[in-house]
């Protein structure tokens, strides 16, 4: 009961949100949207009980990405794009994900009807103390049976930092110059 | 403590289901109720008069007497503050983004209370229960306080305020990277991310993280003033550059949550630090059992010196409303320092004395990591924004970095090698202290002679 | 220049009465051949006792007026300090020459003096200051109102504000100038106050009505 | 200048970074630009590439009010300049007056003068430490400074009845005799400064901080400094060791030994050096001279009426920002024909531009504090 409220709450906020994001026109408007969302999808996570996701999702993408984002946004001039946007192909593209979108709606729907249970009414879940702490869960499956993946891709990052370190360096050189 | 009332209340109130539900709920989550409410409500208050003992602190180093005007010796200067604040004209600027503008103090005080609810006060003292994330959960929802300090800049359309909204983005990006990877040494030395878990290593281990990991913990307290966008750090806040920052449009009640939003982030940082190197609600010398008895009572005795310290400076009040003030004032020590005491010689309600103790040390603590930040915000100059960035980059991120494989391989050498522990502790900080050092001549070497800070951190610390 | 014809010229400009008698030290007249006769009116008008404008003929002086010849009117000393007065339209060459050869190297001031009853209503006075040898010169050249000095800028650029500020004060306006606007004034000030005909309860009353919402304009 | 140059290049850097140059305007209401200095600054994120001064705030036109009042009527006038070194400024005026009525001042009243003015270059001083500590981010110096510009100020305030805008000096000599116990007065002070001159460097001289705001912030060459007029601490700070108490005695300076302090790199951090040992050595006059001053006359042969004969004179002195130059032009009457002040102030805040550009927003704040400008002086 409290779950489900919580879940709907969390849920509609996030997709009201989203639905802000993408209609605003003001840049720094949709970050915040944005960050509305991805507070609401880390709501989501912590009432799953995945208390790590949660609080990675707020460091990682709310305190990090998203403030960089902003931070970005500030810095580059917002008036300019609006009027830039003569995308034509733009409307047709978006209709298509539209109806895409709406195809696989209509048959989530169907197929939570099929399903046992309330339908889309979420049955309660496990109570906390009865699950096993999951960040130590999740770190023992990262660092034993997904080392190599997590080794590739901490390589990967390394790379693309190495690459965005290499990339400031030589424009600050060039601009110096 | 719990049962008995809540039971009779249930007796009372279980007519309906609804209220049995309602009964059950509030069965469940009292404590935390209560204490968040406590916390809502004394925030403001605290943080109220942790500004009033900054200015008495910083008026006492300044040879002058700080507020004197309200109350005596400035007591009531909070509420006046306080009632000002809430009946000033609340302006928004033309062309400021209106919505935003009122909420961006909003995010930065609901942060910074949020991320009060995982900190434990005290073994009893707290809001959450013991959730497996605690210290990262303090440290993720504080760090949102920085997206009211962004967007309010941003919205407030002024040069000034954008201008320290960007700086407190790039010191917040820089910093939060810092102060977790200082942090990281401490939770290796825990092996846990709760809160209690990390007090009770420290227990069991017979030390403070404090001396585990020293270096650990400076660069979280260079950090953590930075994140606080306390001086030497207050770049976004610099009154003689950027006027008041991100603040420079706000007024009235919009700045007051800003202002209380920064001292209960200081409250947060001080309480992080405190729990994860501090000991949390340990007294000193915790695991020394003959000293159960003397630093029990300690606390009760500290609070009643301080009452008959106030007795002392009454007589040499020049007003008569002062002395009674202090009279007064005197008495509410004696009855906190009754209330310690009480436990001692009830039987029944011995099972409080942990908790009350363990709020005062802790509490305490956090009221000296605090006096420091103000104690430096009086002594140092700022630093100019590239020196804070070079700081932050080249100092405080690889010392941070260097000193995990410090604590590691100091717990493996204590752990899996069996050295002395202190030895493997000393070794290894010799280590990160050595390559902090050759990073600072490296830095020295290559900074441009324009943009160099000659900047030793831990010179500049010293004093 | 024609070194020979200037020190007669200087002789006869030279006498120190017609300095000490009218309220001007320099010469009531500016251009340099005519500087006896318009000297003379002025002369008979009430006759202070002692001269203490002196004229001076020393190294330096000489050095300059081997240089400059006629453009030097007058070398003379005030109270033991002494001045050159000078035709503006060598104005900029003097100044160079009094950094470069003379070791003036400090614009130590540069001002301007109003007198609306002369021709050449306005005395630009520029004092120099010598590091090497710890001497002070000043420069004196009269401008009408009309004419348009060269600015000394690109010799000190120290003079920059400061002919900002005669502009602002004077209406002295400088060619070369990189950007003479009015400095210690609002740039729509109407008027120049430090000329004589500019009374001191004098306003931009229109400017300060438009500008500072004051309706009496004072 | 060779600023065209520069400007050629923060172009092409803006290019770069598209057009992101943004204009910032400092003041005339800002913490730090000292009172009512307006500094418009071309900013290329938070680096200045060109900056405008707006000054005339605080234009009271001393110059046109000058040439309304008697010579001793001005005189008042004066204090209202440089109004934290009010005692410099009636010096400068009445030596320039003095000068202008070729009388002698007797050598009782030129002893005072300068110890009194000296005690007001320390003043001038610490107010400049202060607030120029308080701009780099410093609190705490600000207050001790002006606890020991407190005991200056009641040195003043017992030797003339006026604290800042004193009026000390008559022309042609004093108006009051020094008070009893003056010389004790000016030695406590004197004895107890050297402890508390101590304070400020253990604040400051040392802090890794400071330095590093200071030091390479807003240099300026010694060629610069005489291309740009900039005089005082600041010419001295680049090096030239140059002072006019030396190198042309006025008062009674040429009694008394004192060093000139110079800086070598002409940064804000060789000028923070110099000003503290200038301190240093107007304490050093000012000891020398309650030794032993002179017993005499306190006014020399000046009449009621002054009434100079016509003629010009231009008498400058070291004030503690730099030289403080009077050209007066006398008509013969008993007003100033014109009295063209050259305030340091003034000239030196045109050096603002060459110090800052390249430098950082936060630099700003350290150059204007170090320029020790005061507006009252810059705009008269």
């Amino acid at each position: 009961m409290l779950d489900s409220i919580f879940f709907y709450f969390f849920a509609g906020v996030a997709v009201l949100s989203a639905g802000l994001m993408v209609t605003r026109r003001n840049a720094l408007h949709s970050a915040v949207c944005l960050v509305a969302t991805l507070l609401a999808i880390a709501g989501i996570f912590l009432q799953l009980r995945a208390e790590f996701l949660f609080i990675t999702q707020i460091i990682l993408y709310v305190g990090g990405i998203m403030v960089l984002f902003i931070f970005v946004i500030m810095l580059v001039r917002l008036d300019a794009p609006i009027h830039q946007i003569r995308f034509r192909l733009q409307r047709f593209v978006a209709v298509l994900v539209i109806l895409a979108l709406a195809f696989e709606g209509v048959v989530i729907l169907l197929l939570a009807r099929k399903l046992p249970g309330e339908g889309l009414l979420i049955q309660g879940s496990a109570p906390a103390d009865k699950l096993p702490p999951n960040s130590e869960a999740l770190a023992k499956s990262l660092f034993s049976d997904y080392l190599l993946p997590f080794e590739i891709a901490s390589v990967l990052l390394l790379v693309a930092m190495v690459g965005a370190v290499v990339m400031a360096k030589s424009r600050k050189r060039t601009s110096e110059s | 403590m719990s049962h008995p009332v809540t039971q009779a209340l249930g007796c009372v109130l279980s007519i309906s289901p609804t209220m049995q539900a309602v009964v059950a709920f509030l069965k469940t989550w009292w404590v935390e109720l209560v204490c968040g409410v406590v916390i809502v409500a004394a925030v403001p208050l605290v943080a109220g008069y942790v500004v009033l003992v900054e200015r008495k602190l910083m008026a006492d180093m300044q040879a002058r007497l700080g507020p004197m005007r309200v109350g005596p010796h400035g007591l009531l200067q909070p509420i006046a503050d306080a009632v000002k604040l809430l009946i000033k004209e609340d302006i928004i600027p033309r062309d400021a983004d209106a919505f935003i503008f009122w909420f961006a103090p909003v995010i930065s005080m609901v942060a910074a209370l949020t991320s009060m609810g995982a900190i434990y006060f005290g073994p009893a003292f707290r809001v959450a229960q013991d959730i497996n994330i605690g210290i990262l959960f303090v440290i993720g929802v504080s760090s949102l306080g920085f997206l009211g300090i962004i967007l309010g800049g941003w919205a407030s359309n002024s040069h000034y305020s954008i201008m320290g909204a960007l700086r407190s983005t790039a010191q917040l990006v820089s910093y939060e990277t810092a102060g977790g990877l200082a942090i990281i040494s401490a939770l290796l030395l825990s092996g846990s991310l709760k809160i209690r878990a990390i007090v009770d290593a420290q227990s069991d281990q017979h030390v403070w993280f404090l001396f585990l990991a020293p270096v650990a913990f400076f660069t979280y307290l260079v950090a953590s003033i930075a994140e606080t966008n306390r001086a030497p750090f207050d770049l976004p806040e610099a009154e003689s550059e950027l006027v008041a920052g991100y603040m420079t449009e706000y007024s009235g009640f919009r700045w007051a949550l800003y202002f209380l939003g920064e001292y209960a982030n200081m409250i947060v940082v001080a309480s992080v630090a405190t729990t994860l190197f501090l000991g949390g609600w340990l007294r000193p010398f915790s695991n020394v059992r003959w000293l159960d008895i003397p630093m029990g009572v300690l606390p009760a005795l500290l609070i009643a010196a301080l009452g008959v310290y106030c007795i002392y400076r009454a007589g040499k009040q020049p007003v008569k409303v002062q002395l009674g003030f202090m009279w007064v004032v005197a008495l509410c020590c004696f009855g906190v320092a009754v209330i310690y005491l009480v436990p001692w010689l009830v039987a029944p309600l011995r099972f409080a004395i942990p908790g009350l103790n363990g709020a005062f040390w802790f509490l305490f603590k956090v009221a000296v990591y605090i006096y420091v930040f103000m104690w430096l915000r009086f002594t140092l100059p700022r630093y100019r924004f590239d020196q804070l960035m070079h700081l932050g980059w080249y100092i405080l991120i690889p010392l941070a970095i260097v000193n995990i494989f410090s604590v590691g391989i100091a717990m493996f050498l204590s752990l899996e090698l069996g050295w002395n522990r202190w030895l493997a502790v000393m070794l290894t900080t010799a280590f990160t202290l050595a390559v902090s050092l050759l990073l600072v001549r490296l830095h020295d070497k290559h900074a441009s002679a324009a943009s160099s800070t000659s900047a030793v951190p831990s010179d500049s610390y010293a004093g | 220049m024609a070194d020979e014809s200037k020190p007669s010229q200087e002789s006869e400009s030279t006498p120190p009465e017609p300095k000490a008698t009218s309220p001007t030290p320099p010469p009531k007249s500016a251009p340099a051949p005519a500087a006896p006769a318009a000297a003379k009116p002025a002369a008979p008008a009430p006759k202070a006792p002692p001269a203490l404008q002196i004229p001076v003929d020393n190294e330096w002086v000489q050095r300059y007026r081997a240089r400059f010849g006629s453009a030097i009117l007058e070398a003379l000393e005030d109270r033991k300090q002494p001045y050159l007065v000078i035709d503006v339209s060598q104005l900029s060459e003097i100044a160079r020459y009094s950094r470069d050869e003379e070791k003036f190297d400090l614009l130590e001031d540069y001002t301007a003096v109003d007198w609306p009853r002369r021709e050449k209503r306005f005395d630009l006075v520029a004092i120099l200051y010598s590091f090497p040898n710890n001497t002070r010169l000043r420069l004196k050249a009269a401008v009408a109102a009309n004419e348009r000095p060269k600015s000394l800028v690109d010799i000190w650029p120290t003079a920059d504000w400061l002919e900002r500020e005669i502009f602002d004060m004077f209406g002295v306006e400088f060619t070369g100038h990189p950007g003479l606007k009015r400095i210690l004034l609002p740039d729509g000030w109407n008027g120049h106050p430090l000329r004589k005909d500019y009374d001191i309860l004098q306003q931009d009353t229109a400017w300060v009505r438009e500008n500072l919402g004051i309706e009496s304009g004072q | 200048m060779a600023d065209s140059i520069q400007n050629d290049a923060s172009q092409q850097n803006n290019t770069l970074l598209g057009a992101d140059e943004l204009v910032l305007n400092m003041g005339p209401q800002h913490p730090s630009t000292h009172g009512v200095l307006r500094v418009k600054l071309k900013l290329d994120g938070e680096r200045v590439r060109g900056t405008e001064c707006v000054i005339g705030y605080l234009h009271r036109g001393v110059e046109k009010i000058a040439e309304n009042r008697t010579y001793q009527q001005f005189a008042p006038y004066v204090d209202r300049m440089d109004y934290v070194a009010a005692v410099s400024n009636g010096l400068g005026y009445c030596e320039a007056v003095e000068k202008l009525l070729q009388v002698e001042v007797p050598i009782r009243a030129r002893v005072i003068r300068t110890i009194l003015t000296e005690l007001q270059r320390i003043a001038s001083h610490l107010v400049w430490l202060g607030t120029h500590a308080l701009d780099i981010g410093a609190l705490t110096p600000l207050f001790y400074c002006f606890r020991e510009r407190e005991e200056i100020l009641k040195i003043f305030e017992k030797y003339c009845g006026a604290r800042l805008t004193t009026h000390a000096f008559r022309i042609g000599g004093l108006q009051y005799e020094s008070y009893d116990g003056f010389e004790k007065d000016v030695e406590r002070f004197c004895k107890d400064f050297e402890r508390r001159i101590q304070d400020y460097v253990d604040l400051l001289t040392g802090n890794s901080i400071w330095i590093g705001r200071t030091r390479n912030v807003g240099v300026l060459s010694a060629e610069d400094c005489i291309a740009l007029g900039a005089t005082g601490p600041i010419l001295r700070a680049s090096g030239v060791k140059w002072d006019l108490r030396k190198a042309q005695p006025y008062a009674a300076y040429d009694r008394y030994e004192f060093e000139i302090p110079i800086g070598t790199n002409g940064d804000t951090y060789d000028r923070y050096m110099v000003r503290m040992e200038e301190m240093r050595q107007s304490r050093r006059i000012c000891l020398q001279a309650i030794e032993n001053i002179p017993e005499g006359a306190i006014f020399g042969k000046v009449g009621k009426v002054i009434k100079p004969a016509p003629g010009e004179v231009y008498h400058s002195i070291e004030a503690p920002k730099g030289i403080l130059g009077y050209y007066i032009v006398s008509d013969g009457t008993t007003q100033p024909y014109r009295v063209r002040i050259r305030p340091p102030s003034f000239v030196n805040l045109q050096a603002l531009d060459k110090m800052i550009r390249g430098h950082l927003v936060a630099d700003v704040v350290a150059v204007i504090g170090t320029l020790d400008i005061v507006l009252g002086e810059v705009d008269r």
